[in-house]
């Protein structure tokens, strides 16, 4: 399997205090990674440094083998990498049809968005997307009256529109309700079928329902371990981040 | 929320359209054609000038309820559209003779940045493109670099004040503070100022008002628009989705001035004169106010919101001339804390109310420093300053 | 070596001048990230203070006389304080968070006070008076019922009107008396005359140092000294950098925020009012005085950079002296003697004018954003969506 | 699960610190906290449990007044304090040590610690000194008061946060995970501060920890899942089932 | 809730404020005596067939300073006027507008009053660029505009009447008494506007002509208050002391006064002749910084004759001991009686009669005896005047008699030699004099 993402060495500090920590991390393609960690683990921090809102102080992040190093962000996103942030971005004035079309536009430069229309091609995505994520009834919402749990969705199916190749997700779950929850894993899931993800997430119940391949454990901008989720639950290491002792 | 309100929301979207249009076709037939049959020539040419600087509103709105950026500097390329068209009319002479004027300066050979206005069409083509150059050169320096909210909008003052010095200390080239007059000038023969000729202006400001309100509808109604919205929203994520808002905003912002150009062209041939004084520091605030009071956002609403308050104007300071600063002042007031959705907002939000019960409260943040706590906004600061 | 001290000098000068002018906006704009376009009113309205305490002193004579301009500085102070506060707690605490709002909201502000010193007297203050006082001070006899909060709505909606209407049929009944409608102000600019030993200067190394300008040197040292002290050294000092640098922990601590940006509003209102008492020994006093500072000034903090005054002061003297030489012609001088390219020279010279050399520095300061999109010390709260 | 009306019901309202009922928090339409009831009674310690983002932050945030509640009421002794601002809140005698700590940065160490003197309901006098109790619990402290806040190291930094929430004599000391990324060595010196802390002042401490060891320090816990309180009852019958539910991974 | 209750409150207030505001306008429209809003009340108390004439000055804005002067010497003539038994048997009833120092506004304003309110004359106007703007509405309507001030010349329309005094009524004798008295060496400053740059490129070819030498010029923003770099200029260019010809206008006076003063740059070494620095504004400046400096004027409040004495004590009791009077304000009085002279003489209000009627007008004035030449511009005396410890002037030069006016300057190679004669439809506004 060939990697899809590779970080090395990679330090990332802000006035003087180190977010990340000489950190090694490796994606293979069409894997779904969950990573957890401690509050202040350096988790989002990780993933502004690959999506190019943050420069590394050392080190670098490779995407397909090539360097991200100094790339804005708008071509990071172009090569293929979508981000989910943790509370859902979406564009609350527009409709949640007008959310997806936007994403999904092909060419991003100015004037073919300027003259541009919806091709067949995309309109189908965009309405199989909105299938996807369970929103059809309510495509022509503005996306300020969905829920938040829609808003995660919508924000998911955006992700989705702009077909990447690496999927990075923040706290998807965060502040869902318990049948929510289990859609987005779903929905997560179904995803990793063609696309590699990375996914931040504090809610173990979640993280069981969709850690089905490696999980990786950081702890001070620096990774703990890394490895099946049962391995890691049972892992010293990671039950003294989390509970300050052993278990007797 | 279920199917069936999203088809009320349809619908009532489809109201809302179905009265939008109503009320253009209203306005047109009022302004094209009632008007000028009642009203008497001055005043007619009155509601000219509104007109026009009820285009340059259009322009103020596409970037700022549009795409979020306050300029503060449209004054520019109004009068640079207005300088074009008026020098354009300043050469309709005979061969080998110069604009009075420059006989005030010993002035004897036209300069050089006068000779491309001698042909109507370039001149119709430089009062268009001109603004939007400079506007989408200053964009440019200013949104590469990422400075937006208030910096941006404190650089195009800034840049207003340099342009209106650099034009009244040019007395040379165009005749300084005094500015350049058209009533007295002919086009295609005739002079600018009889009933005629104005008459045409007038009818030529209505089609362009509507012309480039149609333009402003296209531009944000598509993608292009809905992006201007997110860009006005959240401009991170839209550089998440793999856009790049420099450009966006570039060209918006060059669009905006090239109306502008073409509002200063209009207002000038129906006042008779252009002078640096229209790039004074208040008149580009000023055509802020107009978009506030009508509602930003609403394209229709810096057309109403213009003819308001210029018509309060033209009454109050022509009664009270005392109170009309204390009257704009109160405006600007009212408008940002009481009706922070101008006219417009406030009818849709409270006279379709429940539809978009949000749009008036827009919820206070409660704290200034809430911004600088947001974690994205602050690595976002930190990763500019970095640079 | 003269020429150079000269230049230095003046370009100091003028630096200071616009140092003075940009030091209460640069600790709003820092501290609280507020655009305050009636900035320069404040300072407007420090000028007239000036102007009414000059006239208070007149009558005493010398050598009284000669030192109201040290009376004045306090209580041009405290004027322009006393307004920014009004501001504050009137109009800017609803904006903030929203600073485009509050850029024109504060302009309107500046639009009233404009027209406000050219028509206000004493019928209008009355009427003012007893506006406020039937207004507010129904308020807060009402506030102790109980059922206030449910009844605020409706006892606003009949005081208000009610208050009004009191003070305007007063306004009516007083407006024949002429004593008391006759401007204060007028539209007409004021004199403010600095005293004698103001007026003049000492001569250095062949040319003279005006004592008005030694004396804005030292005031805005002292000012920046002051500034200083108060943020490093008082009770509130330490509040307002608490408050400024962590609002919420600040606010969980027992510091009572909204009076902190109250105080933090004044005092930059008030160091506008202290900028308008010098400038006053320099220029023209009259309602559009402030106008012709604002844009410099906020050029000063674009410069300078958010919330640092180091960064202020720099960039104030480098945009004095930068004005000073392009204006002045100097540089072009400096550029002939050293023999450089005559197209250089000539541009330079075409700069060379009070009117261009604004050109030309603005120029530059675009040019500098462009390295530094952030200003010479860049903070947080900078080039983000302020 | 939920067995928390009992514990409310059979305490009088008057030796109880702080009453949270009913309590629902929204951010934006993100339901954080669901139907929240918690007390601490006078002089003892509670301990919040519960996973990241379960909702502990925000409840301890709405004890501050730093959000505001859709719905419920918060009593501080006999007074309800659900529409105070924090400082107010603050005045009243809480001493809030938040996640993260939270020290002004560009400030001295000294100035920090007077800062905790505003919290003292008659204000902060000009020329009040840093009592010398503060520098026995944290000795540390006494050697930096120069230093800029921001340039302590973290252990350095919570146990600035803490004694800055001394400072104001409060009556309930309010801990947002004043253990995570410090060092062990450290963590024992913040606990045993803390228990002496609860020793010599009788002061009510409300604690949020994952630390499994200071945990048992407390009283009486309180798990949290989903916004919602799941579980509580004294530390001593916290089972191992219980933490393997709420707290490990 | 709360938050709806303050968007009501401040709703309430605002429009209490607004209220209060316009009543405010009314009760100062209807109870106020100055001149800035005697319109209202003339209107309402005069006869429906009274003669309307405009007014139309910048009652507000950065102009409103200066032009508030001038409407009261206006106001105060057409008193006197309705005071005597009116004109024609009518009250003169002015109708005021406001300018707004905004000169697109003054061309807006000048078609409202001649479409609108049908008045037979205009008095207006303060700077050139104003009197620009308004000019094509006059022309174009062929109707009337008096303009009080001092100008560049240059400029010669049917349509107008110029009682200020063209440059060779006040530029050139200052110079040439400057070139006799003070030095050959001289430093022009100017506000960045075109009286300044005009002026003084008139003065460059005069200089030209009589032997004295231009040693550098600058130009201000108007408003502007640094004047440093300017002193610099002036004292590199001029080392050794020399004289200093002053253009400049409104607030940077202030500035350039202090400034100099503060620089060292004294009146004995560097005496400044100004241009636009009457006794209104050695006021605002303050006589201490303008004492031993020079200003030439047609008329100072301290020229002797029982019409200026007449004239003084007239205004004084009108509007306040502590008001002074001045050039423009003299000028703006005069030319109402001028006006009021044509029509009785024309026997009617109508545009033409009264234009050709205007010419040869004779007026006993505050400065001396007034003729309205053939060119619409009047013959004045020129006068040098010394500013005082009060503020007031010294007159150390004057004219024999009234000088002739020429707008077409004859030291420009431009209009050398053109003139302008009105009365001889063969020539009008431009012609090739013999």
């Amino acid at each position: 399997m060939s990697k899809i993402l590779e970080i090395e060495d990679l330090t990332v500090s802000f006035d003087g205090f180190k977010a990340l920590n000489n950190l090694n991390f490796s994606l293979d393609a069409g894997e779904l990674r969950v990573i957890i960690g401690p509050n202040g683990a350096g988790k989002t921090t990780f993933l502004d440094v690959i999506t190019g809102k943050v420069q590394p102080t050392k080190g670098r992040v490779l995407f397909k083998g090539k360097n991200l190093k100094k790339i804005p962000e708008y071509k990071i996103a172009r090569m293929g990498i979508g981000r989910k942030f943790q509370t859902p971005r979406v564009y609350l004035n527009l409709t949640v049809r007008e959310n997806l079309d936007l994403v999904c536009n092909r060419n991003k430069n100015v004037f073919p968005t300027l003259f541009g229309h919806a091709n067949n091609s995309e309109k189908r995505t965009v309405g199989g997307l909105l299938e996807t994520i369970g929103l059809d009834s309510k495509a022509n919402l503005q996306a300020n009256l969905l829920s938040h749990g829609e808003k995660q969705r919508l924000e998911i199916g955006m992700l989705v529109a702009q077909s990447p190749d690496l999927l990075l997700v923040d706290e998807p779950a965060a502040g869902l309700t318990d049948e929510e929850t289990e859609n987005v894993g779903a929905l997560l899931l179904s995803l990793a079928q063609s696309h590699s993800i990375v996914a931040i997430e504090h809610d173990m119940e979640f993280v069981r329902q969709i850690a089905t391949d490696k999980v990786t454990v950081l702890h001070q901008g620096a990774l703990l371990c890394e490895g099946k989720m049962d391995q890691v639950q049972n892992d010293p290491r990671v039950i003294e981040v989390y509970l300050g002792e052993t278990p007797e | 929320m279920n199917n069936e309100t999203g088809i009320a929301i349809k619908k009532k979207q489809q109201r809302n359209k179905l009265i939008e249009t109503g009320t253009i076709i209203a306005l047109v037939i009022i302004f094209a054609v009632i008007l000028p049959a009642v009203i008497p020539a001055f005043r007619l040419r009155l509601i000219g000038r509104f007109l026009s600087l009820a285009i340059v509103a259009l322009g103020i709105d596409l970037i700022w309820g549009y795409t979020g950026l306050l300029s503060l500097g449209h004054g520019i390329f109004f009068a640079l559209g207005g300088y074009a068209l008026a020098m354009h009319l300043n050469l309709q002479l005979p061969e080998g003779q110069l604009p009075e004027f420059f006989t005030l300066y010993g002035v004897e050979e036209l300069p050089w940045v006068w000779q491309p206005f001698y042909s109507f069409p370039l001149t119709i083509l430089a009062l268009i493109i001109i603004p939007g150059i400079v506007a989408g050169l200053i964009g440019y320096l200013v949104f590469r670099n990422r400075i937006k909210g208030v910096y941006f909008s404190i650089l195009t003052q800034a840049a207003l004040l340099v342009f209106f010095n650099f034009f009244n200390g040019q007395q040379e080239i165009i005749n300084g503070t005094n500015g350049l007059k058209t009533d007295t000038e002919r086009i295609f023969g005739v002079l600018v100022s009889s009933p005629g000729v104005q008459r045409a202006f007038y009818i030529v400001t209505v089609i362009s008002l509507i012309l480039i309100y149609l333009l402003c509808r296209w531009l944000t109604s598509g993608r292009f628009g809905r992006l201007l919205k997110a860009i006005r929203d959240d401009e991170t994520r839209v550089r998440f989705s793999g856009y790049d808002p420099t450009g966006y905003k570039v060209l918006v912002f060059a669009i905006s001035g090239a109306i502008a150009g073409i509002a200063g062209a209009l207002y000038t041939v129906q006042t008779g004169i252009i002078t640096p004084s229209i790039m004074q520091v208040a008149f580009s605030i000023e055509m802020v106010i107009w978009v506030a009071v009508g509602g930003r956002g609403t394209l229709i609403g810096a057309i109403i919101g213009t003819m308001l308050v210029r018509l309060a104007q033209t009454f109050l300071s022509e009664s009270f001339p005392e109170i009309w600063l204390f009257f704009q002042g109160a405006l600007f007031l009212i408008v940002v804390t009481v009706l922070p959705d101008g006219i417009v907002g406030w009818w849709t939000s409270y006279g379709w109310h429940k539809s978009r019960s949000l749009l008036g409260l827009q919820p206070k943040l409660a704290t200034y420093p809430s911004l600088v706590e947001d974690p994205e906004l602050q690595q976002e600061r930190e990763t500019i300053a970095k640079k | 070596m003269s020429t150079l001290i000269e230049g230095l000098f003046n370009g100091i000068s003028i630096g200071s001048v616009l140092l003075i002018a940009a030091l209460g906006l640069a600790i709003v704009f820092g501290l609280m990230g507020v655009i305050n376009l009636a900035h320069g009113e404040l300072m407007m309205l420090g000028a007239y203070a000036t102007f009414v305490v000059q006239n208070v002193f007149k009558p005493l004579g010398e050598p009284w006389f000669s030192f109201y301009i040290i009376a004045a500085i306090p209580v041009a102070f405290i004027v322009s304080a006393i307004f920014g506060l009004i501001l504050e707690r009137g109009a800017i605490r609803f904006l903030y968070g929203r600073p485009l709002e509050t850029l024109l909201a504060t302009w309107g502000v500046s639009l009233i006070l404009q027209q406000f010193v050219r028509s206000v007297n004493w019928l209008l203050i009355i009427c003012l008076g007893i506006f406020c006082l039937l207004f507010f001070g129904g308020m807060q006899l009402l506030k102790s019922r109980a059922d206030w909060e449910s009844m605020r709505t409706k006892i606003v909606s009949l005081l208000l009107p009610l208050a009004a209407g009191v003070a305007i049929a007063f306004y009516f009944l007083l407006s024949q008396n002429s004593a008391l409608t006759n401007a204060w102000f007028s539209a007409r600019n004021v004199d403010v005359t600095a005293p004698a030993w103001l007026r003049g200067g000492v001569e250095v190394l062949g040319f003279q140092m005006p004592y008005a300008r030694l004396f804005i040197i030292a005031l805005t040292i002292l000012c920046l000294m002051g500034v200083y002290w108060f943020l490093q050294r008082s009770a509130w000092g330490l509040r307002i950098r608490s408050v400024t640098q962590n609002r919420t922990m600040s606010s969980c601590l027992g510091i009572p925020t909204a009076k902190v940006d109250a105080l933090t509003f004044a005092l930059g209102s008030g160091l506008a009012g202290i900028a308008g008492c010098a400038v006053s020994l320099l220029g023209s006093v009259g309602p559009n005085t402030g106008q012709n500072y604002i844009i410099d000034t906020f050029m000063v903090v674009v410069v300078g950079g958010v919330g640092n005054l180091l960064g202020a002061v720099i960039a104030a003297l480098g945009i004095g002296i930068l004005n000073y030489l392009i204006g002045s012609g100097t540089l072009a001088l400096f550029l002939t003697t050293i023999s450089a390219p005559q197209s250089m020279i000539d541009f330079f010279l075409f700069f060379a004018t009070s009117s261009m050399a604004k050109v030309m520095v603005f120029a530059l300061i675009i040019i500098f954003l462009q390295i530094k999109p952030a200003g010479l010390f860049p903070q947080k709260g900078r080039t983000a969506e302020l | 699960m939920v067995i928390t009306e009992s514990i409310i019901s059979d305490r009088q309202s008057t030796d109880l610190m702080l009453q949270v009922s009913n309590l629902n928090v929204y951010y934006g339409e993100s339901h954080i906290l669901r139907n929240v009831d918690l007390s601490i009674p006078a002089g003892q310690m509670v301990c919040l449990i519960g996973r990241n983002g379960v909702g502990k932050t925000t409840l301890l945030k709405t004890i501050m007044g730093l959000l505001s509640p859709r719905t419920g009421n918060i009593f501080f002794g006999d007074r309800s304090i659900t529409k105070l601002t924090p400082d107010r809140r603050a005045k009243s005698g809480i001493g809030y040590v938040p996640q993260g700590r939270e020290i002004i940065p560009r400030v001295s160490v000294k100035d920090n610690l007077i800062l905790g003197l505003e919290a003292k309901p008659e204000g902060r006098k000009s020329q009040e000194s840093i009592p010398e109790e503060i520098f026995e619990l944290f000795p540390v402290l006494k050697t930096m008061l120069s230093r800029m806040g921001g340039d302590l190291s973290g252990g350095q930094q919570q146990q600035l946060a803490i004694a800055r929430a001394l400072m104001g004599k409060p009556r309930l000391l309010v801990l947002d995970e004043p253990t995570e990324g410090i060092q062990p060595s450290i963590i024992l010196e913040i606990e045993a501060a803390v228990k002496r802390i609860i020793a010599e002042t009788g002061i009510s401490v409300l604690l949020v920890e994952q630390h499994l060891h200071f945990v048992r320090q407390a009283d009486r816990y309180y798990a949290m899942q989903k916004g919602g309180i799941v579980a509580s009852g004294s530390t001593a019958e916290l089972t191992q089932e219980v933490i393997q539910q709420f707290l490990a991974v | 809730m709360s938050q709806l209750g303050r968007r009501k409150f401040l709703l309430y207030s605002s429009t209490g404020v607004l209220a209060s505001l316009l009543l405010k306008g009314c009760a100062d429209a209807g109870g106020g005596d100055t001149a800035a809003n005697t319109e209202a009340a003339t209107t309402e108390t005069a006869a429906a067939d009274g003669i309307k004439v405009g007014i139309l000055h910048s009652l507000s804005g950065t102009m409103a300073i200066s032009e508030t002067t001038v409407v009261d010497a206006e106001m105060m003539a057409i008193d006197e006027i309705n005071a005597a038994g009116g004109l024609l048997g009518k009250q003169i009833i002015p109708i005021q507008e406001d300018g707004a120092s905004d000169w697109s506004t003054f061309a807006e304003k000048a078609a409202k009053l001649i479409d609108q309110d049908k008045v037979v004359t205009v008095f207006g106007c303060w700077t050139s660029a104003s009197r620009k703007a308004v000019l094509p509405v006059f022309e174009s309507k062929n109707h009337m505009l008096w303009y009080p001030v001092q100008y560049e010349g240059q400029e010669c329309s049917k349509n107008v009447f110029y009682t200020g005094a063209a440059p060779n009524q006040q530029i050139e004798p200052a110079v040439d008494w400057l070139l006799e008295n003070k030095g050959k060496e001289f430093f022009l400053v100017g506000s960045d506007y075109v009286f300044p740059r005009t002026a003084n490129t008139v003065i460059k070819e005069q200089l030209a002509a009589n032997g004295g030498t231009v040693v550098g010029e600058d130009y201000l923003p108007l408003g502007d208050t640094e004047v440093t770099s300017i002193i610099t200029k002036i004292r590199v260019a001029l080392p050794d002391g020399g004289v200093i010809f002053n253009s400049l206008n409104g607030d940077t006076n202030v500035a350039f006064f202090k400034q100099m003063q503060g620089a060292g740059l004294s009146p004995e070494q560097y005496p400044v002749m100004s241009v636009s620095v009457a006794e209104e504004e050695v006021k605002q400046i303050g006589p201490e910084y303008l004492q031993g400096h020079y200003a030439a004027w047609n008329y100072f409040q301290t020229v002797e004759s029982p019409q200026n004495d007449k004239f003084v004590t007239a205004f004084k009791s009108k509007y306040g001991e502590d008001r002074v009077t001045n050039d423009p304000m003299e000028a703006a009085y005069i030319m109402v009686y001028l006006w009021k002279q044509a029509v009785e003489q024309a026997g009617t209000t109508d545009l033409e009669p009264v234009r050709a009627a205007a010419v040869g007008q004779k007026f006993a004035a505050p400065e001396g005896q007034v003729t309205m030449q053939p060119n619409h511009h009047i013959s004045k005396t020129v006068r040098i005047g010394e500013v005082r410890e009060d503020g007031l002037f010294d007159i150390v030069w004057s004219t024999e008699g009234p000088l002739e006016p020429v707008p077409w300057n004859q030291y420009v190679k431009e209009t050398k030699g053109f003139a302008c004669d009105w009365t001889d439809p063969n020539k009008g506004g431009k012609y090739k004099a013999a």
